[in-house]
């Protein structure tokens, strides 16, 4: 049922590393900014932060190709970033300006940018993964080689629309990539409280699929798991699950005030921190000097700034454009 | 022209829309080997194939949000929802993602997607089988309604549903699937879909439906003319968006209105035409719009409790009757 | 994941097995009056038929006391009948009468009987399932040792209903019996082109649930399977899932052509007719003779007669009653 | 008289029912180790433990079907759906179990069962958290329809809907939680919550509203007075069954009525009040009923965008002005 993980490590490859660093760090940093403009007023409505998380984003997006579609959640922030949206405008999007990536339309759960086939930003949970599976559909017919990667948590497992959406990839054999990125919570519930099997990437078996799971805190691993996966579907095997096994930091969303994770749990977590984690390894290896680091960090806190200008100096779309982009013109 | 039924029509729609644009497929339960729960896609397997006329699980949610992403990835599905009643288990694929992506996304995405929607009640099929939901489709900005009640309509309709860049969804009353009709295709493939149609002018009072009660408020015209009542019939076919002003302009003229439809009368279509001809006709109205709907109850088996509940001719002549002077 | 199917027999029970042989009589001649009493105008709308199937439905039954919960579809003649609703009020029920089951308000697919724990009659796939969770979480709630034994078909399983209701069921360890009646066809629609995994009983194991799967063509199979599924359940074990694999000889529906089956696929599975093949074994053992046989079609004959007899001749419901049981009276 | 909030009115409520009535249970997403996404149920686990505070996985339809299988087994389920926007989820196990089963079941069973739901926008949660749905609801007979905008009714409500043997779904406006009042327990235990409630009498016009509008409404009575109209306001309260009788009395009196619904204007309850109006009081209006409802677009994020979408206080002051003579 389960793919064979590669336990192997893959060679090493300085200028890739440094590059996954720097794609986890623009996250962590994009999202303490995001909770710090939230703070002052700045940003409104949910705010969703994926801090701890961001090995799976970075690792996982190795895997697609420009021409892979991108289907993520409310929780999105990271996705969006290792795909390339500009920093600018997502910070613009959260800040409700014109220049955002959904012309402030959407807010920090609904990114999206049709240039980099990066189909949103869902927010009703589970309900990103039928649009998944119509988008591998569509390459499909029209004989295109894309895969569709489908990010969603592990509360979104319980959903029927989990069910219906992998028992059809697999029926039609359809180029989906699975992302459950299990965090252990659907908001303050637990695995436990809300899986009566809590292993997610078993569940395969009840669709026939290949599947496997994978150490959601070490950006290398998921990385190799993400391109297993993703070949397995390329090759033509149908659709993979594949789980990410991770942790937020944060609380669900700003307005959770976190009672109900045990003590300690997230302090034993946070010593599995992605990023601490892998800049660990890449000193050890001495991939990376104290200077690098320090580069590192200025290049992406002047991004982060710049970012946040940019949104700050954005004009707001006109009040009388409301209507506008419910309807579009006929055409044929 | 050719003489054949709303079925027949509807299935000489989908084989055009096939083989003149191969991004078209039709998606469904049992649309393929089956033929249709309604015979409507009956043959088209043969002659399409199984990557086209594609059989679904039971899975209304999935199967319709693989419609729209079908659609984002360029395809132009039709989905076929067995009945509305199924429709509810997709509700929020309709709502939350058809409706909202194209506006959601600040414009860059839309959902060409056609869903066609068999509805309505009359056939015995008791409370879980017999709904008639358009007014709840028509509340959503971002959708299309339509509500074919003629054989051309069936036809064309479905093709100009095609040429949509936004999701469209046809109700297709099930008591339709047999009505016989004249059929000229190439003026139906020309169809004005964003107008209803005066069925029959008339001067007295307006009658107003769509769908499934075409055919009894023309019958009830009918009777109301040997009553010497000249009724204009008003057959709405688009819901959404509506078309007011010819519903205005013929209200205008016969200054009374009775608005027929197969739903349960709170919260009923029934109600949006009322409140429009309230806002923008008030001063022309001699007599308060008057509502022939279905009673507010699930609907019931037996047949003549489901008669009892369902809209009917003679109560459509009542209403209008009572509105006219010296007929009430 | 799978419970161990007994594959002894039972000892010799001629009493039970007439039993049980009548009751599959009963439901096949009440079936085969329906039609013909549908063809005769006198039963409308749909009418699914059970022929065929009736091992699986009188099996089953034998398993669940009196206190125990039914939930069914819309093709449960079977089960009410072997739940003890006479054939007279389900009769009553298609012709639309007031004396119906229903009061003629549901007609064949929702048949209801307070009085035995008949819940009905559900005629969207799947959405029985829920209903059979609160019932058995009523029961668990007011420690009650009853159990719910839940019907759907293979086409359910599809459904995130069935996902959502078997994870919910497990979860709270609710006693719940889950019968998927595998009939191999949902609609026109073959299993193996709605199941990407078309071993159903196997599913179970997304829920960490005991199943089992049986041959739905044999009687005492079928029994034996279920009232080892309601030990388990009655254990406390939580929720079973029992495949029952079966097929029926009728169309879908009365409006179904039945274009989409195999040449000969039907005659084969009628070759397993359940009725037959369990006569033959009786009178193999030498159980049944010519004569036993004849009382056993003439008792039943007289009974669906009389059914026909009293649904023909019972009062409608009147029309002015149309708007009762809407609402009922508010009550603390 | 205790001074609190809205949200803690409701606490109050559930926390009383608990106590009072073993039957009783609450469950939903989140509503216990998380105290509910609104707080609402806060301290609630730790008082009545995980047994009657059930924290369900995320599915709604399961979730909401076993309300109603406990409701038929026995119990008085409260089922908290987290906000209306996912309530599209458990749509079939509302309108086809829920509604329909005590007449499908010729009256044998019933259902009772209160629903707890979280609805409307102003919270800049964009298109998919913003919806309005209550007319949705309000069309379904066999159910009961709550719209509580006061902190009296927000307790008194809860606890009248578990006295009722039919499916009450009680929509508390997300906007209203932190809204701070007066609350007499008694009187409010003995609340009848068939009636429409004069919240200011008005003798120029009647403002109608419901739920999260209340507040606006109010200010634009202020607002109209300090111009010399004095506007009756009337908050509905009870959408389904509707307490017709209250605004046809009203309207009977003022001769006009603006309604005020935070819905999209087309297939809204403002147009299920205007056709009533329009029928059973035609002859006493002066002037056209007139509504405010939302802009039909998905909800925008952005705040000056969403507020431009939402019905406003200075809107519903134009709209009264426009019709009341020497005003417009
Ligand atoms: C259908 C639905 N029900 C409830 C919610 C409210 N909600 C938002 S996120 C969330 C938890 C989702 O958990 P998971 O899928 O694990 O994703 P995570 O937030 O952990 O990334 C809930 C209950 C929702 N958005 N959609
Ligand atoms: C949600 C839903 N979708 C579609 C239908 C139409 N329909 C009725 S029965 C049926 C097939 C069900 O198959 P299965 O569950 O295997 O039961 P069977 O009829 O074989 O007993 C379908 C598609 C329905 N009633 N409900
Ligand atoms: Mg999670
Ligand atoms: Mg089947």
């Amino acid at each position: 049922m389960s793919a064979t993980a590669t336990s192997e490590r893959p060679p090493v490859d300085r200028e890739h590393w440094l590059f996954l660093l720097r794609e986890m760090l623009r996250i962590r940093r994009f999202e303490e900014k995001a909770a710090e403009m939230y703070s002052l007023g700045k940003i409104h409505g949910f705010l969703h932060l994926y801090i701890g998380e961001e090995a799976t984003g970075v690792g996982a997006m190795q895997a697609f190709a420009p021409g892979d579609a991108i289907v993520a959640t409310y929780r999105e922030h990271g996705q969006a970033l290792v795909r390339g949206i500009p920093a600018r405008v997502l910070m613009a999007e959260m800040f409700g300006k014109a220049t955002g990536c959904s012309r402030g339309h959407g807010g920090s759960m609904h990114f999206f940018d049709a240039s980099r086939r990066f189909y949103g930003g869902y927010a009703i949970v589970g309900g990103g993964l039928p649009i998944a599976v119509g988008l591998a559909l569509a390459d499909k017919m029209q004989n295109r080689s894309n895969l569709t990667a489908c990010y969603f948590g592990d509360g979104a497992v319980a959903e029927g629309e989990f069910h219906e959406s992998l028992n059809l990839a697999a029926l039609w054999k359809l180029p989906v990539v699975f992302l459950c990125e299990n965090n252990l919570y659907a908001m303050g519930t637990a695995l436990e409280h809300h899986q009566a099997q809590t292993n997610i990437s078993a569940k395969a078996g009840a669709y026939g699929l290949p599947s496997n799971a994978v150490d959601g805190m070490d950006v290398l691993a998921v990385e190799a798991a993400a391109k297993q996966a993703a070949e397995s579907v390329r090759t033509g095997n149908g659709p993979f699950l594949l789980e990410l096994r991770t942790y937020r930091f944060r609380a669900h969303s700003m307005s959770d005030p976190d009672l109900y994770r045990p003590k300690g749990e997230i302090e034993e977590w946070r010593k599995r921190d992605p990023i601490a984690l892998f800049e660990a390894r890449l000193q050890q290896l001495g991939l990376l000097s104290p200077a690098d680091l320090a580069k590192l960090e200025a290049d992406v806190g002047a991004e982060i700034d710049d970012a946040v200008r940019f949104a700050e100096e954005s004009p707001w779309e006109p009040a009388d454009k409301l209507l506008d982009n419910v309807y579009g013109p006929a055409k044929p | 022209m050719t003489k054949l039924t709303y079925r027949e029509a509807v299935r000489a729609a989908l084989r055009k829309a096939l083989r003149d644009d191969p991004r078209v497929f039709l998606m469904g339960e049992d649309v393929g080997g089956y033929g249709g729960a309604f015979a409507v896609s009956h043959g088209l397997l043969k002659e399409f194939g199984p990557e086209r006329i594609r059989d679904t699980p039971l899975s209304e949610s999935a199967f319709v949000g693989a419609g729209i992403g079908a659609a984002l990835g360029g395809m132009r599905p039709i989905v076929e929802i067995m009945t509305v009643n199924f429709s509810l288990l997709a509700m929020d694929q309709i709502v939350n993602n058809a409706a909202a992506l194209r506006h959601m996304s600040g414009g860059q995405f839309n959902v060409p997607m056609v869903v066609r929607v068999a509805t309505g009640g009359g056939r015995q099929m008791a409370a879980q089988h017999s709904h008639s939901l358009e007014v709840w489709y028509a509340h959503i900005p971002g959708i299309k309604v339509l509500t074919p009640a003629t054989v051309p309509d069936a036809y064309g309709m479905l093709l100009a549903a095609l040429q949509e860049s936004d999701p469209v969804f046809i109700f297709e009353h099930a008591t339709l699937y047999p009505l016989e009709g004249e059929l000229d295709e190439a003026a139906a493939e020309q169809m004005d879909i964003s107008r209803a149609a005066v069925v029959r002018p008339g001067s007295d009072v307006t009658l107003i439906t769509y769908g499934g009660t075409l055919g009894k408020t023309i019958q009830a015209a009918d009777q109301l003319r040997e009553m010497g009542i000249q009724a204009e019939v008003l057959d709405l076919r688009t819901l959404r968006p509506l078309d007011a002003r010819t519903i205005l302009t013929s209200v205008a003229k016969t200054h009374r209105a009775v608005i027929v439809d197969e739903a349960w009368r709170s919260g009923s279509f029934a109600a949006e035409i009322s409140a429009r001809i309230m806002e923008d006709a008030f001063d022309s109205l001699d007599a308060p719009v008057a509502r022939v709907c279905s009673a507010e109850v699930p609907m019931p088996y037996a047949k003549h409790l489901e008669a009892a509940a369902l809209p009917q001719t003679d109560e459509i002549v009542r209403a209008a009757q009572e509105m006219v002077p010296h007929h009430g």
